[in-house]
């Protein structure tokens, strides 16, 4: 098998890409006209205190040296501290990650079944209102603010209904899963904490609806138009001459070929996810990753912003590579 | 005299006509590409000359008459500085259409051009264009816009620059792919034959050709344009006030969304029209071009 | 005088395939080929697909750069030249492809189509080259009025004529014809072939036809090479060919051609099995795997071209009607 | 005795396009008695294809079929609801195409596929047909223990084609329709599979109705030979009364344009081309390329007549 | 594939339906913590989270508003003597005071703390090194004298009021030295630990901080006041006001921090909620750059200052909430003005600039940073200088590049504020008036040295009452000369529920004094 090798040299490409990731962020942050120490004293502090601080974080080196320093220290394992919170940026992203990426995966979850079942009804009453109908609500998630859907959403359904929870990751007395990945829909379960599942679950729905329903239009928009190539197929042909029944057809024949594509724009899906993410935890008030990223930019925290943005950059290209293999695998052609 | 000339040639173009009509055909036959293109030729109708109609300045302040409820003197209402959201809206249309026209030809123009080289030439050309892409895929373009945006300032023009910044990989992976695609068929090879160079191959006969799919990306990607600096706008870098840009309305009348909904509901819906007109049309066009449909 | 228009030595192409999972490897398309076409001729290379006959064709126009080997162009030799070179080279050879489908530019009007390559070369005004167009559409049977249109307003027929158009256009000396009426029906594929014989003697041309229909080939042809994956299995004049067939494949071919003709009963010297892959091809004879007539030694040693009669030469151990 | 297997009455089908209604098939009529091998014979565009299509039921918008009948063994398939179809499809009437790679579904294994056909004809779970695929397989001479794992990208077209055929004869269909089943093969592997399909049929006394362009291929097959023309039928004979005695303009034009090995005469082409099914030619649609036109051509549409035994001809030629 | 939609549908309406009120002795803050960095007291130095640490540790003085007026009084230190120099401070401490966790708080921690803070050199350090304390000295200045006497000497006999109140604020927390020391971190003195963990002995103790989540305080029962009523404080981040406001009305928080006036506008006259608000402890104001174009004429900026509709912006971007203050010295300080000299004069303003000879008005950039009220005053204060001929183009910056540009003097004109440090006029008149201190006033290029004397002799002022008049002086000069025009004096305001009560009293004198004890439900 040479999937090893395959395997070997994408990862040497993903090192590459992620130098470049970190060369563009680095070189973005540091050209903007900005003092992250100025930001972390306030507006009041004289001029000879923000030196010193400059000092003691190694801001007054060379631009060269800082980046060769982080480099090297990124290669260890380390991506500096924070100068916001003075922790190691690494254990910041571990606290922050886990919730980005089950908000995340419920998010996709959501938009796979949805993008799916809309695609497929789409691509097979083609052109007819069910088509239209599914095509115009698919659409629609990609057209509003996801900010603005997320307040609707909250408006409606935690205020004036009054069905689900409204801010953050689990109601206030609930207790919270012994941490064991972060995540608190898998803690619970791991740990049996049925409660906090339960209460985890309905405060994820919300956030991820917002967040999935933005990214189903890209999923039924593939899927209508893969679907539709491959009901024009000869072996779709092959299939009804064979006297299969339409369901069988599409479902059988039709779908596992069309989903092929699908799978790879589930992999630049996630990237869009994590970046909804940014909006959407702050809509809600979840303790993520985005957020996390997003304040370190506001107050020009280099050491997290890179981090963060490298981080984010090499989940991306993580998924993006395990999605090529199970493209790979899905489609016997690309095993010949 | 001039008559016959004309209904000669005429005549003799008929062909590129009926090529035309063909076109127009499938349009009308694609419902929603028709309510796609109504909704964007609206769009940008508004944009023209509605600033010549609205009924209020959507810049100056009228502290009297702020967060007005919609009524006949405001449709839309009014907001914070008792600006008129209708006027507002309208005017907007303008700054949209400006950021959408300038984002397409920057990044779609960088896309086509870079992808095209990448997909004729290929080999360390590609490979440098390919890496290049990835590094700018591989994070999320909000963040990466964001960056450009907290680098340059929240301006419009920043504004613009980030997103086009961001906004040009998918384009050259298109356009790439278009390139390698056609470069390898039997009209452009006979044209090689021929004994043409590389550029008269590249800007004559493989670009035109690219240009279809970047366009019908560009088309879908005109929402998206609207959003992110709507985004952009709500993490407080947006374009500067008080231009009525309507991700920025949006962002700047949310907390007043569960008293004066007005504020941000009418701008959220035209965003929502606009961008969801301009998918349609995209998908529309994709219809169209698609070759197996024209045949 | 030398009546050699182009002579191919040794000529190799060698593709280099990317697999997904599995490691590169070469496919062996064109393999150390030697030819010599003469002018005025039409020269056919017939052979199944993936037997390296359309790369043949490609290579020495050049459209494809050779692995190994020359291509020498009445006495010029053509490998070492620049691209920059090649051009004025590219005035006196043209090709017309298959599929008249993908061949046509599909967002160019026929009179651009045509007019390429008079653009390129002769920078006339555009009132010139309408003229020219003109006067070679209806060259090729076609009339004026077809000048603005589109491609895909055209049958197929037409089509491979619009090609030949705008291959005749620059005067070549020298057209590669690859399978250009395979995609068309028998009854257009008839008038194809007859305006290729009287353009070949109005503008004194020399052909090489590639193709895998052996009729047409019977039909058409001064000279004939038979090809098998990526080698010449046997080459000499058609006549010689076709009636004395040295090469068991050779022998093959022309017996598993279905006869219009419901007296004659199908043949039973159909070589067995599939074609092999042009990336490991047998060692040995490459036609050992399907040949009935195939010895031990077949396997093992590769055989030496054997000089049937005349200029009809065969490379097999054991050549048909030797014995 | 009723041999009649098929029964094909004034069948008119067409696609609507932008540039209006293609008349793909018009007014065609014919008969198929049983254990007939039928070729049909014609250029592209001239409904050959559309004919098998619609016999099984899978002409699919913008096609239509405005009229006509299909009768098989007495049930008018034409009027037939889909779950009636789908019980005639595959079991009764089965199909092999030109493109036997696309033709086979990328993602299922050759095992799998053929299964699908026999569990549904003999009411098993595909689990359980397995043993009559390696039947299947056997019988067209592919070795089924290596095969049936087998994905369609591993296979080449020659193999290809063979799965196709065991697929459809799996299930012993009192009809097989092939069309072009050997057009986008090699002609050494197209006479492996003309032999091989000779083979099979005779021995399971299928009917076929063998879809080519390739005379030669009708010729060595065909008892009787269809030749269709813009959408009509020009003439109908048994294959050796039809190559000896050709009555139609078209069909003697045909023959003329062929080249043959061995035979030095010159080939002529049929003047002109096929002519567009949006509008087609009022009267006798070959008149505008016909040697022999009459003003009557022009005019009025030839019906298809039996001039001699067993020889239908569409011209008013005879009459 | 139906199962699953089925599925789907049915654990949607399995979640539908909740409702937990919240405990008696609980309270619920909705609240913006995305800027807190830690609750270390020698690190702390946002205005939230230090008012956090000031409930979690107990200093030697206390702010405390009394009054109206925010005064420093005696705390831990019991009393205290000053030197006759007025240089060297001898604090005496309460005796009997532990940690929460029982530890004796005494001289050892107090000097311990003092010490941590100027070793540390972390954003507070620079109050302490203005009374000339650093980490250089601190062997010589902070000294214990017994176990419950403490000697601190500084380098200019400041007015004690300065000094009471830079140990009031949060830095001035006692740490415990034995909690501290025990997570010592390579020399960190505990500083990553007391990131989010408590080490004082104030009325609560930090007991869990999810960053950008959840902050939990519970009460420490063994406070030396008494434990307090609330037993529970927990502060949920809500980063956006209107979420905050939701939760609130639905009852998921007692106290929404972050309302935009509108919001809390409609609060009112709602009998579940209250409205607070106390004058906040800061000053909005625009700024000239004086050493700019046109700027440079005192005639332009004084017809800047006349075209401004302060009435409207109170009114209208804050929704009244504020007080109309145009001295720099707010409501409630010693010195405090309450003349209004300006109001919006545009034929006045006019007259002005085209004495200045820019009749025809100018260009000019006004920054401001991204929160919505400032955005909010920039664009009115656009709208009306546009009134009198001036274009201002706003420019939206990060808080991190507005500060750089305006310590560069890179800034034209700007919108922002000014928090202040501790509770004496000296914090406000330095930065306003003196450029050599190298604050507000220099970074507008305002070299004005008349002012800068003043300010300066009326820091080392001992007369109260000369002092006031000197304010005064200063005062009037500024308003004619200086390039500031003070927009308000902004009132700190919340959105709380009516089971909730005394958060009034809890809130006074915010932000430099804000105390969770007064709160009882």
């Amino acid at each position: 098998m040479k999937l090893g090798n395959y395997i070997i040299k994408r990862s040497l490409l993903m090192l590459l890409v992620m130098f470049g990731v970190v060369a563009i962020v680095f070189a973005i942050v540091h050209v903007i006209p900005a003092d992250p120490v100025g930001a972390l004293l306030g507006g009041n502090a004289p001029p000879a205190v923000v030196d010193r601080m400059k000092e003691q974080l190694g801001l007054n080196k060379p631009l060269f040296i800082q980046f060769i320093d982080y480099i090297w220290g990124v290669i260890h394992g380390n991506l500096g501290n924070s100068i916001q919170s003075g922790r190691p940026v690494v254990q910041d992203i571990m606290e922050y990650f886990p919730v980005t990426l089950q908000l995340s995966i419920v998010a996709i979850f959501i938009s796979i079944i949805l993008g799916i079942f809309l695609g497929i009804f789409s691509a097979v009453y083609r052109n007819k209102w069910i088509d239209h109908f599914s095509r115009i609500f698919s659409i629609l998630g990609v057209s509003m603010p996801v900010f603005w859907t997320g307040l609707i959403l909250l408006l409606v359904f935690y205020y004036i209904l009054g069905w689900l929870p409204g801010t953050g990751q689990l109601s206030l007395f609930v207790i919270p899963p012994e941490r064991i990945t972060g995540m608190i829909l898998v803690d619970s379960l791991l740990t049996g904490n049925w409660e906090a599942f339960w209460n985890g679950l309905r405060h994820i729905i919300l956030p991820a609806a917002v967040l999935g329903y933005a990214a189903t239009a890209s999923i039924a928009r593939i899927t209508r138009a893969s679907m539709l190539d491959v009901l024009t197929q000869d072996y779709i042909r092959t299939a009804k001459a064979k006297g299969m029944s339409k369901k069988v057809v599409i479902y059988r024949h039709a779908l596992k070929n069309a989903l092929i594509p699908v799978v790879t724009i589930i992999g630049l899906t996630f990237g869009g996810l994590l970046e909804g993410a940014v909006l959407t935890e702050t809509v809600f008030g979840l303790p993520g990753l985005g957020r996390y990223i997003v304040n370190a930019l506001l107050n020009l925290d280099y050491p997290a912003i890179m981090g963060g943005t490298l981080f984010i950059a090499l989940i991306y290209s993580l998924v993006n590579l395990s999605v090529d293999l199970i493209y790979a695998m899905l489609d016997p052609r690309m095993r010949a | 005299m001039i008559l016959e000339k004309v209904s000669e040639f005429m005549e003799k173009r008929k062909p590129i006509f009926e090529d035309w009509k063909h076109t127009f055909y499938l349009w009308r036959k694609t419902k929603l590409a028709t309510v796609g293109t109504i909704i964007v030729l609206i769009f940008v109708v508004v944009a023209i000359i509605g600033p010549l109609f609205v009924p209020y300045d959507p810049i100056v302040q009228n502290m009297k008459d702020r967060l007005q409820p919609p009524s006949f003197q405001h449709f839309f209402g009014t907001d914070q500085f008792g600006r008129d959201i209708f006027s507002r809206v309208i005017s907007g249309a303008m700054i949209e259409v400006e950021i959408i026209i300038i984002v397409s030809m920057i990044s779609g123009g960088i896309g086509l051009i870079l992808g095209v080289l990448a997909g004729y030439f290929g080999g360390v050309v590609d490979e440098v264009l390919m890496r290049t892409t990835d590094m700018f895929l591989a994070f999320p373009g909000l963040i990466l816009a964001m960056a450009f945006a907290a680098m340059l300032g929240p301006s419009l023009i920043n504004t613009i620059i980030a997103i086009s910044l961001v906004g040009w990989t998918v384009f050259a992976r298109l356009a790439r792919a278009e390139a390698m695609k056609v470069k390898n068929q039997p009209y452009i090879e006979s044209i090689k034959a021929l004994g043409a160079g590389k550029t008269r191959i590249i800007s004559l006969h493989v670009t035109p050709m690219c240009i279809s799919p970047v366009l019908v990306q560009l088309t879908l990607r005109m929402g998206t344009v609207i959003l992110t600096a709507a985004s952009l706008g709500f993490l407080g870098l947006g374009v500067r006030p008080p231009l009525p840009e309507w991700g920025a309305m949006v962002s700047d009348g949310r907390s007043f969304l569960v008293e004066q909904w007005w504020i941000s509901t009418f701008p959220g819906i035209a965003i929502a029209i606009v961008v969801l007109g301009f998918n349609l049309l995209g998908d529309g066009l994709r219809d169209i071009m698609d070759p197996r449909l024209r045949r | 005088m030398d009546n050699t228009l182009i002579e191919v030595q040794n000529l190799k192409k060698y593709f280099l395939r990317h697999g997904f999972f599995s490691k590169s490897e070469y496919v062996h398309a064109v393999d150390d080929v030697n030819l010599e076409i003469k002018k005025r001729e039409i020269f056919s290379v017939v052979g199944e697909s993936g037997s390296g006959k359309t790369t043949l064709g490609r290579v020495i126009l050049r459209l494809t750069e050779p692995t190994f080997g020359r291509i020498i162009y009445d006495g010029q030799d053509i490998t070492a030249l620049s691209q920059k070179d090649m051009i004025k080279f590219r005035k006196k050879m043209q090709i017309v492809f298959q599929d008249p489908y993908n061949s046509l530019h599909p967002r160019k009007l026929v009179k651009d189509i045509i007019g390429e390559g008079l653009a390129i070369h002769e920078h006339l005004p555009v009132d010139e080259i309408s003229e020219k167009v003109r006067e070679i559409l209806k060259k090729v049977g076609l009339n004026e009025d077809h000048m603005f249109r589109y491609p895909h307003e055209f049958s197929g027929g037409q089509r491979q004529r619009i090609a030949i158009a705008r291959a005749l256009i620059i005067k070549p000396e020298f057209i590669v014809l690859d399978e250009p009426t395979s995609a068309l029906d028998v009854s257009v594929q008839a008038n194809v072939l007859e305006l290729l014989i009287d353009l070949k003697k109005y503008f004194d041309l020399t052909y090489l036809f590639i193709t895998h229909n052996l009729a047409v080939v019977d039909y058409i042809s001064d000279f004939v090479a038979v090809m098998y994956l990526g080698q010449i299995v046997e080459i000499g004049r058609k006549d010689d060919i076709f009636s004395f067939p040295a090469h068991p494949y050779t022998y093959a071919l022309l017996s598993s051609i279905p006869a219009p003709d419901p007296q004659r009963k199908r043949s039973n010297v159909i070589p067995k099995g599939e074609i092999p892959s042009a990336i490991n091809p047998p060692r040995g004879c490459r036609f050992h795997t399907r040949c009935l007539y195939a010895k031990e030694m077949c396997k093992f040693e590769e055989p030496q071209f054997f000089n049937v009669s005349g200029d009809h030469i065969v490379k097999c151990h054991f050549p048909l009607g030797k014995a | 005795m009723n041999d009649v297997l098929l029964e094909v009455k004034n069948l008119r089908v067409v696609f609507h396009t932008y540039r209006g209604i293609v008349q793909a098939l018009d007014d065609v009529s014919f008969t198929i008695h049983r254990n007939e091998r039928v070729g049909i014979i014609g250029e592209t565009g001239c409904g050959k294809s559309v004919t098998s299509l619609a016999i099984m039921r899978l002409i699919e918008p913008p096609g239509e079929i405005v009229n006509g009948e299909i009768i098989f063994e007495g049930k008018d398939l034409v009027k037939l609801n889909e779950n009636s179809l789908n019980t005639i499809r595959g079991k009764e009437i089965s199909m092999i195409f030109q493109e036997p790679l696309s033709s086979l579904n990328p993602v299922m294994k050759v095992g799998f596929q053929i299964g699908e056909s026999i569990s549904k004809v003999k009411n098993i779970s595909i689990k359980a047909s397995q043993k009559f695929v390696r039947d299947a397989l056997k019988a067209v001479d592919l070795d089924p223990e290596r095969v049936v794992n087998l994905y369609p990208s591993e296979l080449s077209g020659g193999m290809a084609q063979r799965v196709m055929i065991s697929m459809a004869l799996s299930t012993n269909p009192k009809l097989m329709i092939a069309d072009e089943p050997t057009s986008a093969l090699d002609v050494t592997i197209q006479a492996q599979i003309m032999n091989l399909l000779d083979e099979l049929v005779s021995k399971m006394k299928n009917t076929v109705i063998l879809i080519t362009h390739d005379l030669g291929v009708a010729a060595q097959f065909c008892d009787k030979i269809l030749i269709m023309y813009a959408g009509t039928i020009v003439e109908f004979a048994e294959t050796k009364e039809l190559f000896e005695n050709p009555l139609h303009p078209y069909t003697k034009g045909l023959l003329k344009a062929i080249p043959k090995v061995g035979n030095k005469n010159k080939i002529v082409g049929i003047p002109g081309s096929v002519p567009d099914l949006v509008n087609p030619p009022r009267g006798c649609r070959f008149h505008p390329r016909c040697p022999f036109a009459m003003e009557i051509c022009k005019i009025e549409k030839p019906t298809l007549k039996t001039e001699s035994q067993d020889h239908l001809v569409s011209c008013h030629l005879y009459r | 594939m139906r199962k699953l939609l089925l599925l789907a549908l049915i654990s949607l309406f399995v979640v539908v339906g909740f409702s937990a009120s919240i405990p008696k002795d609980t309270v619920v803050i909705g609240m913006n913590t995305g800027i807190f960095i830690s609750f270390d007291p020698a690190v702390c130095y946002e205005v939230e989270p230090s008012v956090l640490v000031m409930n979690i540790y107990s200093d030697l003085f206390k702010l405390q508003e009394i009054n109206g007026t925010i005064q420093a009084i005696p705390e831990l230190a019991e009393s205290y003597d000053i030197s006759q120099d007025g240089k060297i401070w001898t604090f005496h401490i309460r005796k009997g005071v532990t940690f929460a966790n029982g530890n004796p708080l005494n001289a050892d921690a107090v000097v311990y703390s003092i010490k941590r803070v100027l070793k540390l050199g972390k954003s507070p350090v620079w109050l302490f090194e203005s009374l000339g304390l650093n980490s250089k000295n601190m062997d010589d200045t902070v000294k214990k004298i017994d176990d419950y006497t403490v000697q601190v000497t500084l380098d200019k006999p400041y007015a004690a009021n300065i000094v009471m109140s830079i140990f009031a604020e949060s830095w001035g927390g006692i740490v415990d030295p034995k909690i501290a020391q025990s997570h010592d971190v390579s020399g960190d003195m505990g500083s990553t630990y007391l990131a989010d963990h408590s080490a004082g002995a104030g009325p609560y103790i930090l007991k869990s901080w999810q960053r950008n989540n959840m902050i939990v305080l519970v009460a420490n029962e063994n406070y030396w006041r008494g434990a307090p009523k609330i037993k529970t404080i927990i502060i949920r981040d809500m980063p956006e006001s209107t979420n905050q406001q939701l939760s609130l009305k639905r009852g998921d928080i007692d106290i929404a921090w972050n309302l935009t006036p509108e919001q809390i506008n409609s609060l009112k006259g709602d009998p579940n909620f209250n409205v607070v608000s106390v004058p906040s402890q800061s000053n909005e104001y625009l700024a000239v750059n004086a050493g700019w174009g046109p700027f440079k004429d005192v005639r332009v900026r004084q017809a800047v200052k006349y075209a401004i509709d302060y009435n409207s912006i109170i009114q209208n971007i804050v929704g009244g909430y504020a007080i109309k203050v145009q001295g720099f010295i707010p409501y409630g300080y010693l010195g405090y003005v309450s003349n209004v000299p300006f109001d919006q004069n545009i034929a006045k303003a006019k007259q002005l600039l085209a004495d200045a000879g820019y009749a025809n008005g100018f260009e000019v950039e006004l920054v401001t940073n991204t929160t919505e009220r400032r955005r909010n005053e920039a664009i009115a204060i656009q709208a009306d200088l546009a009134k009198i001929g001036i274009k201002a183009n706003i420019t939206i910056m990060q808080a991190a590049q507005m500060y750089k540009k305006m310590r560069e003097q890179g800034i034209q004109m700007i919108v922002a504020g000014w928090g202040i440090d501790f509770p004496d006029p000296d914090a406000l008149a330095k930065p306003f008036a003196d450029y050599r201190v190298k604050q507000l006033a220099w970074r507008m290029m305002w070299y004005d040295n008349h002012a800068a004397d003043l300010a300066e002799a009326a820091g080392f002022e001992l007369d109260q009452s000369k002092r006031v008049e000197m304010y005064k002086d200063l005062t009037n000069y500024w308003f004619e000369n200086g390039p500031f025009a003070i927009l308000y004096q902004p009132l700190s305001y919340w959105g709380t529920r009516s089971e909730l009560k005394g958060f009034d009293q809890t809130a006074k004198g915010y932000s430099l004094s804000f105390d969770l004890t007064k709160m009882y439900k």
